[in-house]
């Protein structure tokens, strides 16, 4: 159980995926404008990350690894990811138009979220079990979540600040999440793994 | 002929992807460590792009919406094993520094957007530029980034040059008279890097009087 | 009705068209590419190899056996790891084995250690560590000579209690400010060392059968071939 | 007869920021007298090092945006982060330390977001973090205190200056000689290779409580602290939150096991945690606005502390700690709104 | 009477300098007449009077110059004798600002003659005793000038009668001072009102800082033998004497945002109020005067004085010996809630408690401003546990919606948050501006939504409308259709015939 | 080579049927975009925006058809809480379309008007009251200042007034 949780602390803070392992940028810095869209996203990152994880598990260990098909992986990974974004897009904008709205561009987006390629293949490399590829994933769904909606409150701050013309937007936005990610560097060495 | 222009003018400064649509952050951030690292990234994405773009608009017509995502993702994805298997095969020691990064390009979003806003709906020819301009835009922004985190970061520039076009250019290195701030290379560095090469385009779009686009600004002037 | 249920045909047909078309492209490229990929990883492993043992040692002629062997307690890995042994002819020269330190001040440090066959240590390099930069990474061989005193050491030279760095009153050069780090790596070493005194014989063993397999297996590979060519 | 027909109140205002701040830095005035007594002159080029470019960077700033100069360099909050950061870096620094340190402090982390009051994350952190990521090695070249029985080496305020400037050490003398890991330090790595708390203890850095010197120093910096709360300067929920995130876990596993973790009485007087309480975290622009948020933002930053400082990659957390709970100060602030009068 | 300490601490607040020694060191000036009275015919919130004398006319002291026609209302009376020069718009301070409205200005003769057989007999049908106090043109003391009346006259049975001596603003000490010379008749007044309302309880609160007034009460109290009676003394904290603080601060009940504390059973009335309606009842006298603290330092004898409603406040300052150095501002009211006089020129009015004759050094004169260093000491100081500083943000963004949230409508004015905020920002002047704002916001939201309303109406009445028309068309074109059937028919059948007819015709043929 | 195909091929197949099912079987949703965006919007019907009225210019923004800067009623406060709705960048308002202020109203110039009962059926507010042949009159509390009733006056009767007058 520790053990698990360590797993899940690790994905979360300590190699943080957005801020230190650099996968999710994009609707890091595509969906953190308001808090509530932020949670949103985190939400639906979340279930993609988590199912995305789970069921590349299960493709690799009984279809791919069987037959020899390691070099499909990549192929075999994004094809589960993009259904599941797909199936992710199709439940919000059927039970939450407005969150599909306001996430608009970066649903699609998820699919290509390295994140979520990156857990498949992180789990595949690192021969986790079933159950630790699940918390990995949830874990990192986790950290994805809490920094989006850290960030998002930031910047919904930072628009009252007086920034310097050229910085105002998302350069600004910038400098907050490069804070941020010094800030996570504290948690360097937490986990040793 | 000026319909090339605007689509060159918007994939390497009006709509570029990595510094205005902010799309395709992971690579840009996780590889810029150096200006090698950073043009080579950007070549390979350039051919992925391209390539891309060439295909689904080939067979836009027959896109069905349900699956269009799966489909995009596929494509790309074969694409990108396509030229991981080969390099790595064919070109050897250009895989060394390449390999680690190919694989990141298939969820390099700029490419999936390419692929649903252009070349789903625009005919081959211009989905061929408009994914060039694109891939040139960010190959740009990949290589600007990684000079400035270079410099600052390890004091060098052009490091690792050989790698990528041959013994000869070991002598291109430039080594400058100081040791770096190891926070340039590390991940908050990027972070602020990018910010300020933003930043520079804000500086440029505004001095130029060309529309950059409309951006929010701060909500309260006045103390 | 009728539309929709045509249009999922469709989708249905043309993603299995993309997915035979994607497969077949990326399979093809696989089958090209496989054998040469094959090579190049052999030549950078001997690339690898030849880092950490002395230039004694030509690339070309290395010609290794891999074999496995697990060792936790010293080696630091739970599961089995590759240890390589070079040969010439019949008598085994140098071995080639990856260690853990695991008191890395950040993480554990990831070693690759060459040992002659008498002992004597005739490289190590850093292959992954996370200690910080500006501090700890002073073990990588592109920053510093640091890692190269280990050369030419053995366990008898210096005595056990000199492994050790100079501050702990032991014969290495420690590192300013990262004590901690030069401390672990040292051990790392010691302790990559007492595994190859102890499983030495053990592991020349094995490499010697499996080198006679191997050369049993060509010349029947080389007899199967034969009748083709004839 | 007329009269002048101002807005109200026309009760004269009982607060104002440069007094403030100015307060500020008369608490930290004995804390800082303390530093020089026990680790030599390095403290004070530091902090004049600090100050002369923090200023120089907040004028440069507000030339270059065409803004009034005068009103934001007298009120003093720049001199705060500089001393501030002085105390974070070691007194044995080569100059640029301390100016790059301070420059990044008011630069990127107040004047990009506009200044005094607009800042996101507590300056003189952002500033401590960035040296401690780009230069860990000038960073962590601690030297012991001046105490009679310890084989300290002395450098005059001359040497101080030279080395600052120069990097030039008087010739008897290099900088292994005189630097020593921290008590922090000592205990972390004590523990680390399995060391019991009492055999680390022993050593001739530790005092009464902890670190010798630092004990001292943490003392004039809680005095401080107690006038900055005598004057309502800061308020107690963050100095006493943070203390209680910090020394809860401390005792709890101290008890548990005393030989594995450091006792609280070694937490409270070692490294920032005085500092971080009274002075750092209690920066009322990056800190949470309500009451209520301000207990979870302080509990948050000491058990953020104790958790990096027994479990991290860093000896001292709290200048990680700060800027980790700067960040989700929005969120706090956003779910702990005071209910408003007569509303449910 | 109990005497008895809250043993609640109150939200927010501030302690202020006092500034109340110099008036409070002699007792309360009586007698003063004035030679001209300006009585402002609305001076109460509500609907105006309407005057009942002429121009020229000889008015005696308490005679009725104007009389309240509304039920919330309340009579003005000539609190002198003389003639009445003219009926005129006149600038008078009101509440919260200076308005124009018209007055009855009268030339006192110096007299002050009052009216013969004035004092007329307390009714005992309350909804006439109800109709005398207005008469009486007896009004909120405390500030608030609500007619005190309509404030009798609750919608839900009154659980807590607060009489309010709490004065917690600066400088003001007028109610401090009618309590210590009559307690009595402030007691009196209170067991008038409580008896009025039938409420079981009566509090008098006071601030711990005046104890000669709460010595003074007690004593009246235990002379009233009432067992209902109650004294609170409550800290000194600034502005425990606003009605919701106080309610809170005595029985822990907040007043919901959208009541008053009359819907929620508590009714507050100031001791000067209780004083005023003691002399109307056992007096017969209507509302004439009131006391007013003339105080600040820049007037050379600071005092309390019994002041006839409309006296010109200029001739208030010469009875108290004039301005004394560099008067730099004339204040209305406390120096928190008081606003600025431009001159001396208007009267005192029904609501007016202090006038401050303000030297430079005593007032706020520095007016730059720095950004918010987010200090949150404004809210620690709001009593109504607002976020100044976000209020700040929302309303120099005019986001509404924020505002809302934030609780704009909550703010009360008291300017604590003002005067404690470190970078000098005039929070309580940015909220009021803001409310004028927001009052057009939320008018606005309710117009749209009224508006969204009628264009709903509108196109279903449009629609149904199109569809009678295309119902009656489909009709017609049914008909015509059904006629073109039958015709066919007929024509067929016709034809048949015909054929028929055709054919048996060939038969015979 | 073949089998790597199939799997493939197979898995694709099997995820895509998995898609075209849940895409059948789910309910089509309500949209309550467009309601929202309308609660926002001035909702007084002067169709400035090119719309007919409030409510197809907030579907047109649901269905991402119309940018949110076209309302000039409802000014820069409309457009930034739009932006905040929507999750974008507020763009500035687009002030060609027309200056509708909501602070005025129509006043139908009694001596003029022929009580044609034009305006009548434009108003989308009903705030023109009249029967034919008889003078007509603006409901000033009801009327929106929308400008719609100007053009159908055939004797240029009606006039736009500040409310407050
Ligand atoms: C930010 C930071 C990073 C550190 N990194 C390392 C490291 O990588 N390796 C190490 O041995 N010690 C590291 N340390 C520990 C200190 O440098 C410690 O003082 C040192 O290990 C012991 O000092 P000495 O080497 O001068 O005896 C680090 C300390 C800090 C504050
Ligand atoms: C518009 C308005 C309506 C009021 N209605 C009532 C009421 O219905 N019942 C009541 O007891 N008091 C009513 N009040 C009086 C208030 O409760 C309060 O006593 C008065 O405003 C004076 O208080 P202040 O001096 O704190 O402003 C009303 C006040 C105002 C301004
Ligand atoms: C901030 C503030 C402070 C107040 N302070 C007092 C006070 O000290 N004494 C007082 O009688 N009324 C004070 N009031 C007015 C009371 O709220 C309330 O209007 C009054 O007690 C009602 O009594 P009245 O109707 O007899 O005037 C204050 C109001 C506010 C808003
Ligand atoms: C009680 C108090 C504590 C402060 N602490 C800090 C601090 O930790 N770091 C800092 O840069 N400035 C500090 N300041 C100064 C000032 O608030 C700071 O420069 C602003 O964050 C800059 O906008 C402090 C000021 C006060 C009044
Ligand atoms: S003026 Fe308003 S916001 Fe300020 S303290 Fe008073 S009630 Fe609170
Ligand atoms: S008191 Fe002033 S500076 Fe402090 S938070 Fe409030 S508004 Fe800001
Ligand atoms: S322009 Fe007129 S019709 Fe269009 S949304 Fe605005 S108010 Fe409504
Ligand atoms: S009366 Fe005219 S201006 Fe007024 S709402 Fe009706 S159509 Fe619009
Ligand atoms: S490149 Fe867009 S999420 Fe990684």
């Amino acid at each position: 159980m520790t053990e698990l949780m360590l797993v899940i602390i690790g994905a979360a803070l300590v190699n943080n995926f957005v801020l230190v392992q650099f996968l999710g940028l994009c609707p890091f810095m595509g969906a953190s404008r308001r808090v509530e869209g932020a949670l949103g996203m985190a939400l639906a990152t979340g279930l993609v990350l988590t199912t995305a994880s789970g069921i590349s598990y299960l493709v690799d260990s009984l279809l791919l690894i069987p037959f020899d098909l390691e070099y499909l992986r990549l192929l075999a990974f994004i094809l589960v990811i993009g259904a599941a974004v797909q199936l992710t897009e199709q439940l919000t904008r059927k039970l939450s138009p407005l969150l599909h709205r306001v996430l608009g561009l970066y649903i699609p987006l998820i699919a290509s979220n390295c994140a979520v390629l990156g857990v498949a293949l992180l789990n595949s490399t690192a021969n986790r079990s079933l159950i630790a590829a699940l918390f990995y994933g949830a874990g990192a769904a986790v950290g994805f979540g809490l920094v989006l909606a850290l960030l998002a409150g930031l910047r919904e701050r930072a628009e009252f600040a007086d920034v310097p013309k050229p910085f105002q937007g998302h350069a600004i936005a910038f400098i907050t999440a490069g804070i941020m990610s010094l800030a996570f560097l504290g948690f360097t060495g937490f986990v040793r793994l | 002929m000026s319909r090339v222009r605007v689509l060159m003018l918007g994939g390497l400064w009006r709509n570029n992807p990595a510094l205005v649509l902010l799309l395709g952050l992971c690579p840009l951030l996780a590889v810029t460590t150096t200006l090698v690292n950073g043009l080579t990234l950007g070549l390979a994405t350039l051919v992925v792009v391209a390539a891309t773009n060439t295909i689904v608009s080939m067979m836009r017509h027959s896109l069905v919406a349900v699956v269009r995502i799966p489909l995009f993702v596929l494509i790309i994805a074969s694409i990108v094993t396509c030229i991981d298997l080969l390099t790595h095969a064919l070109l050897f020691e250009l895989h060394e520094i390449l390999g680690l990064f190919i694989p990141l390009i298939i969820t390099n979003c700029a490419i999936l957007a390419q692929a649903e806003t252009v070349a789903s709906r625009r005919p081959v020819n211009e989905s061929l530029v408009s994914g060039i301009a694109t891939g040139l835009g960010f190959c740009g922004v990949l290589v600007v980034l990684g000079a400035i985190r270079e410099v600052v970061g390890q004091g060098t520039l052009l490091a690792g040059l050989d790698l990528l076009v041959g013994p000869w250019a070991a002598n291109l290195r430039i080594d400058l008279p100081f040791d770096g701030m190891l926070v340039a290379v590390l991940p908050p560095g990027a972070f602020f890097g990018l910010a300020v090469v933003i930043a520079l385009r804000n500086l440029i779009a505004a001095r130029t009087g060309a529309p950059g686009r409309r951006m929010r600004t701060a909500r309260v002037r006045r103390s | 009705m009728a539309a929709t249920e045509r249009t999922a045909l469709r989708t249905l047909v043309l993603v299995g068209v993309i997915a035979v078309g994607a497969a077949a492209l990326v399979s093809g490229s696989y089958e090209f590419s496989r054998d040469r990929i094959e090579a190049n990883r052999q030549e950078r492993l001997l690339q690898e190899l030849q880092s950490v043992l002395d230039s004694a040692f030509s690339k070309a002629a290395l010609n290794p056996t891999r074999i496995q062997a697990s060792d936790p307690q010293r080696l630091g890995y739970e599961d089995p790891v590759d240890v390589y042994i070079v040969q010439d002819e019949e008598r085994p020269r140098a071995a080639v084995f990856p260690a853990v330190a695991p008191d890395g001040y950040h993480a554990p440090i990831h070693l690759l250690i060459g040992v002659s066959a008498d002992g004597v240590v005739t490289g190590v390099r850093v292959i992954e560590h996370r200690e910080t930069p500006g501090l700890g990474d002073v073990i990588e061989i592109g920053k510093s000579d640091w890692i190269v005193q280990f050369d030419g050491k053995s366990l008898t030279s210096p005595q056990p209690p000199q492994w050790a760095v100079d501050d702990d009153d032991g014969s290495f050069d420690s590192i300013t400010g990262a004590t901690v780090t030069a401390r672990a790596v040292v051990a790392g070493v010691r302790s990559g060392l007492e595994f190859y005194e102890a499983r030495r014989e053990e592991l020349f063993a094995r490499a010697a059968d499996e080198a006679t397999d191997r050369a049993t297996e060509n010349a029947t590979d080389r007899a199967a071939e034969e009748p083709v060519n004839e | 007869m007329q009269f002048d027909v101002a807005p109200g109140p026309h009760t004269a205002p009982i607060a104002s920021v440069p007094l403030t701040m100015r307060r500020v830095l008369y608490a930290l005035a004995p804390a800082a007298f303390a530093h020089v007594w026990f680790f030599g002159s390095g403290f004070a080029i530091n902090f004049v090092v600090a100050t002369a470019t923090a200023l120089a960077a907040e004028a440069a700033v507000l030339r270059l945006r065409r803004r009034p100069t005068r009103v934001p360099l007298n009120d003093c909050s720049a001199i705060v982060t500089a001393a501030l950061l002085s105390f974070a870096i070691p007194p044995l620094a080569p100059w640029w330390i301390p100016a790059f340190g301070a420059a990044s402090a008011i630069v990127v982390a107040k004047h990009l977001y506009g200044g005094l009051g607009r800042n996101l994350f507590n300056p003189a952190m952002v500033g401590y973090v960035v040296l401690l990521i780009s230069f860990p090695a000038e960073l962590t070249q601690w030297i012991p205190p001046r105490m009679g029985d310890l084989d300290y080496q002395h450098l005059g305020f001359l040497a101080h200056l030279s080395y600052s400037l120069t990097g030039a050490l008087p010739a008897d003398i290099t900088i292994d000689a005189l630097t020593r890991a921290t008590p922090l330090d000592l205990v972390k790595e004590g523990l680390r290779s399995a060391q019991t708390y009492s055999e680390i203890r022993a050593g001739s850095l530790f005092g009464g409580i902890a670190g010798r010197g630092w004990e001292w120093i943490n003392s004039f910096i809680a005095l401080g602290g107690l006038y900055l709360l005598y004057t309502g300067t800061i308020r107690w929920q963050i100095p006493i939150m943070l203390l209680v995130g910090l020394l809860f876990p401390a005792t709890l596993l101290w008890l548990v096991d005393a030989d594995r973790f450091a006792t609280p009485g070694f937490h409270l007087f070692s490294g920032a945690t005085l500092l971080g309480a009274f002075f750092i975290a209690t920066d009322p622009v990056s800190a949470a606005e309500s009451d209520r948020g301000r207990l979870i933002f302080g509990a948050g930053i000491g058990f953020l502390t104790y958790c990096i400082r027994t479990w991290g990659g860093y000896p001292d957390g709290m200048a990680f700690s700060v800027l980790l709970m700067n960040s989700a100060v929005p969120l706090i602030d956003r779910y702990t709104r005071p209910r408003i009068y007569g509303r449910n | 009477m109990l005497e008895y300490t809250p043993d609640r601490r109150p939200t927010g607040g501030l302690r202020l300098p006092a500034h109340k020694e110099a008036s409070t060191a002699q007792p309360i000036a009586r007698g003063f007449v004035p030679g001209t009275l300006i009585l402002a015919l609305q001076q109460h919130q509500g609907p105006p009077t309407t005057p009942v004398v002429r121009r020229g006319e000889r008015v005696l002291k308490g005679q009725v110059v104007a009389r309240a026609r509304a039920l919330r209302s309340a009579a003005v009376h000539a609190s002198t004798s003389g003639h009445v020069r003219a009926i005129e718009d006149r600038l008078v301070p009101s509440v919260h600002a200076i308005h124009r409205t018209r007055c009855i200005v009268i030339d006192a003769d110096g007299e002050d003659e009052t009216r013969p057989g004035s004092g007329a007999a307390w009714p005992k049908d309350p909804e006439e005793q109800l109709e005398h106090i207005r008469d009486g043109g007896i009004v909120g003391l405390g500030g608030g000038v609500f007619p005190t009346a309509e404030k009798l006259r609750p919608h839900t049975p009154c659980k807590v009668l607060i009489v309010n001596g709490v004065e917690c603003e600066p400088y003001i000490s007028c109610d401090d001072m009618l309590m210590r010379e009559a307690a009595a008749e402030i007691i009196d007044g209170a067991l008038i009102m409580r008896d009025l309302l039938a409420a079981p309880e009566c509090i008098v609160a006071v601030e711990r800082d005046k104890p000669q007034a709460i010595e003074a009460l007690l004593e009246a109290g235990r002379a009233s033998g009432d067992a209902s009676l109650k004294l609170a003394d409550i800290p000194t904290v600034y502005p425990t004497g606003g009605e919701r603080q106080l309610v809170e601060m005595l029985t822990g009940e907040e007043v919901p945002s959208t009541h008053y504390p009359s819907e929620i059973g508590y009714i507050c009335q100031n001791v000067g109020t209780a004083y005023a309606l003691h002399r109307l009842v056992r007096a017969g006298e209507p509302l004439l005067s009131r006391v007013v603290t003339v105080a600040g330092e820049g007037i050379a004898r600071p005092q309390n004085v019994e002041t006839p409603i409309g006296t010109p406040i200029g001739e208030l300052i010469e009875f108290c010996g004039g301005y004394v150095g560099d008067v730099d501002r004339l204040i209305l009211g406390g120096s928190m809630m008081g606003y600025a006089l431009p001159n001396d020129e208007m009267p005192i009015t029904k609501g007016s408690n202090c006038l401050i004759a303000a030297v430079r050094r005593e007032v706020r004169q520095d007016f730059s401003e720095r950004f918010c260093i987010r200090c949150g000491n404004c809210a620690t100081a709001c009593p109504a546990r607002l976020l100044p500083q976000e209020l700040l943000r929302a309303a120099r963004d005019n986001d509404h919606a924020l505002l809302d949230e934030f609780g704009l409508n909550d703010c009360i004015e008291c300017g604590c948050c003002d005067v404690i905020c470190p970078s000098h920002i005039p929070l309580t002047e940015v909220f009021r501006n803001a409310k004028f704002a927001h009052a057009r916001y939320q008018r606005q939201e309710v117009f749209s939504a009224e508006t969204q309303q009628r264009f709903k109406r509108h196109e279903e009445r449009k629609r149904a409308n199109v569809q009678r028309g295309k119902a009656r068309q489909d009709h017609l074109r049914h008909e015509v259709e059904t006629d073109e059937a039958a015709r066919q028919k007929a024509i067929e059948a016709a034809i048949k015939r015909a054929r028929q007819r055709r054919g048996n015709d060939s038969d015979a043929e | 080579m073949l089998i790597g195909t199939v799997v493939l091929a197979g898995l694709a197949l099997g995820l895509c049927a998995v898609l075209v099912l849940t895409d059948r079987l789910l309910p089509a949703g309500r949209d309550p975009v467009a309601e929202q965006v309308e609660s926002l919007l001035p909702r007084i019907q002067c169709a400035q925006c090119g719309y007919p009225g409030c409510r197809p210019y907030a579907e047109a923004i649901a269905a991402g058809d119309a940018d949110i800067n076209r309302c000039p009623p409802g000014g820069e406060e409309t457009v930034r809480r739009l932006a905040d709705l929507l999750g974008r960048e507020v763009p500035a308002l687009d002030t060609t379309l027309g200056n509708a202020s909501m602070n005025r109203v129509a006043r139908i110039d009694e001596r003029n008007c022929i009580g044609c009962n034009r305006c009548v059926p434009v108003c989308p507010v009903d705030a023109v009251v009249g029967v034919q042949q008889t003078i007509h009159a603006v409901i000033a509390a009801h009327c929106t200042g929308c400008e719609l009733c100007l053009a159908h006056c055939p004797v240029d009767c009606i006039d736009l007034v500040s409310r407050d007058a």
